[in-house]
């Protein structure tokens, strides 16, 4: 049938604020079940809070940070944060933590924080990049 | 002290209107006069036969349902966003009061709000 | 051997009708564009005052989480298998 | 002059995302210069994140969660963090931290997690209640 | 001694023009309100499209931000301590 | 690859605006093909005399008139958008391209990307 393609998907809209988290990984599970190949996940903006080590939502609700790590553990894709996004916001690994003297580290793995450039390489190398607002 | 929570935005897209409903819940929680008003693209909170399953929410309509039950006093919507968004009066949830006037009912309650 | 591209543009859509951004993407539309419907954009199914392009399709759970599965025909419903399938077939994809 | 009144601000909108936390510490400070009474700071929603011990914004920009724990502090005004909403969204006390097993707690000082009933409170006994909303 | 509350609304509205919640907003103001744009909203002061009713004031420090000091007139342009002295004055007051 | 960043958000009231220029300069520095373009309520970004300092932030006038100098190759700005809201030509930084056309100017792009 048709050529295997790889994406990049990017995530500005949060979980609990926006429906990027769900739609996003609903996409994600449809890309590789159709044999593509997902590059990388770049959380950008509010996006990053999906990348939080420290959510706990209702037990009867989906878990969507827990959702997305498991997925991207599961088939090693590299999952992103935008580092200048992230630090705004509070979103920090243990290097991060150590840099600006920071009480606690809260970035879920594999959910690494990097910098735009690793966007800018998705635009270069990715057959596809697609993009997942809020709809606010 | 009455207050009126106001929702305009479409439900599940967003969470602002799920914490509207949240909010009406505490007041009524407390026994305090709580009403919600649903304008603009809000009002597609009151269509019925919603499953929000195949998207990892919960249904909400149910929890409109009761709203009354939970001691919500009133479940206004804008007029005219039903007519534009919901126009058979078949396809929407039972107990809502039309809205011909939103300014006229906002100037009934002591507070009104939106929940972000 | 990649199968041929379509010549317009995926637009990709979730915000509600009456937002800004709703608007400006109909406006920009052109007659090779297709364009999907996702999450709250759905609403526009049952809009009176939005007239959808002719092949316009929206994602089917967005649509049954709205209680909207009467407001589009079946055919129009894809599911994400489906949308993974439009985004092969074009090369530039707009998410509004 | 006039009376002195007692307020309650309502911050839905995060830093960094939106003007919120800007516009609402420029009127408290205000409301305090004016000799009236700050009840509470209640936050809701995306408006948590302004609770966030760990954003670390770039050195020349305001920092808006210490800016306003500062200002918190200082006049001994309490900083509600909606549980439902900080708990979704990754903001956690030692005690949330415990409950749910997780790796860290990123509460600033003073802010405290509590539940609607303090909002049906201010609702209730100030004689002002002024939300902040975001303005995507 | 309380002063005599005003019987209008204060509305608070910090929407850019465009956005659905600024339109609700204008829609919805009687004779007796007072409207303040603040953060987005006060575009609205170079907007050809938006008709301000007459007594509408801003927050003087969001003009000056987005380089409008030349589209509202000077004492129309308040301070927070301006805005507090507003919120004193009317017992409702809504956050658009 | 030529990538246009489109910006239909005023500034600084939201982050998204902001974000969208910090992604055209990325491109920029790694020598990628990048242009701007804003519409509707966007193009408040293109007036002069800007002076945030007063609501705590930095005033952003000033990096998009060094646009060109890191490497953005042009800023276009809906037309209609500039008559509503930026009506003198006078009141508007210098180097904008007017696009008469939105659609016509996003079909000429790889890709058309928000930030948000």
């Amino acid at each position: 049938m048709s050529t295997s393609l790889s994406y990049t998907l990017v995530i500005t809209g949060a979980p609990w604020s926006s429906q990027a988290a769900q739609t996003s990984l609903a996409f994600a599970r449809a890309v590789i079940t159709a044999g593509h190949r997902l590059d990388r996940v770049f959380l950008y903006g509010d996006g990053v809070h999906l990348a939080s080590a420290l959510s706990a939502p209702p037990s009867d609700e989906p878990h969507w940070p827990q959702q997305w790590s498991e997925f991207l553990s599961e088939h090693q894709i590299p999952g992103i944060a935008c580092i200048a996004s992230a630090l705004r916001r509070g979103l920090v690994d243990e290097r991060e933590q150590a840099r600006y003297e920071l009480s606690a580290h809260n970035l879920r793995a594999p959910f690494q924080i990097a910098g735009l450039g690793e966007w800018v390489d998705s635009t270069l190398t990715s057959d596809r990049v697609l993009y997942f607002h809020g709809s606010a | 002290m009455t207050t009126l929570i106001v929702i305009d935005q479409a439900p599940y897209g967003t969470w602002v209107g799920r914490e509207a409903l949240d909010m009406a819940f505490s007041l009524a929680a407390f026994d305090q006069p709580a009403a919600l008003l649903f304008i603009g693209a809000g009002v597609a909170w009151l269509r019925r036969a919603q499953n929000a399953a195949g998207i990892g929410q919960k249904t909400l309509e149910k929890n409109l349902s009761a709203a009354p039950l939970f001691g919500i006093e009133q479940l206004f919507a804008e007029q005219t966003a039903c007519e534009r968004f919901l126009p058979d009066p078949d396809s929407r949830v039972k107990g809502i009061t039309m809205a011909g006037s939103v300014n006229h009912l906002l100037e009934q309650y002591d507070h009104v709000v939106f929940a972000g | 051997m990649s199968p041929a591209l379509h010549p317009g543009t995926l637009h990709i859509l979730n915000k509600a009708p009456g937002h800004s951004r709703f608007i400006t993407c109909l406006a920009n539309l052109t007659n090779q564009d297709t364009l999907v419907l996702t999450e709250n954009a759905v609403l526009a199914a049952s809009d009176a005052d939005t007239k959808l392009p002719e092949g316009t399709v929206a994602l089917g759970a967005d649509i049954e989480a709205r209680g909207l599965s009467d407001a589009m025909p079946v055919e129009k419903q894809i599911d994400h298998q489906q949308l993974v399938r439009l985004t092969e077939q074009y090369a530039r994809i707009i998410s509004w």
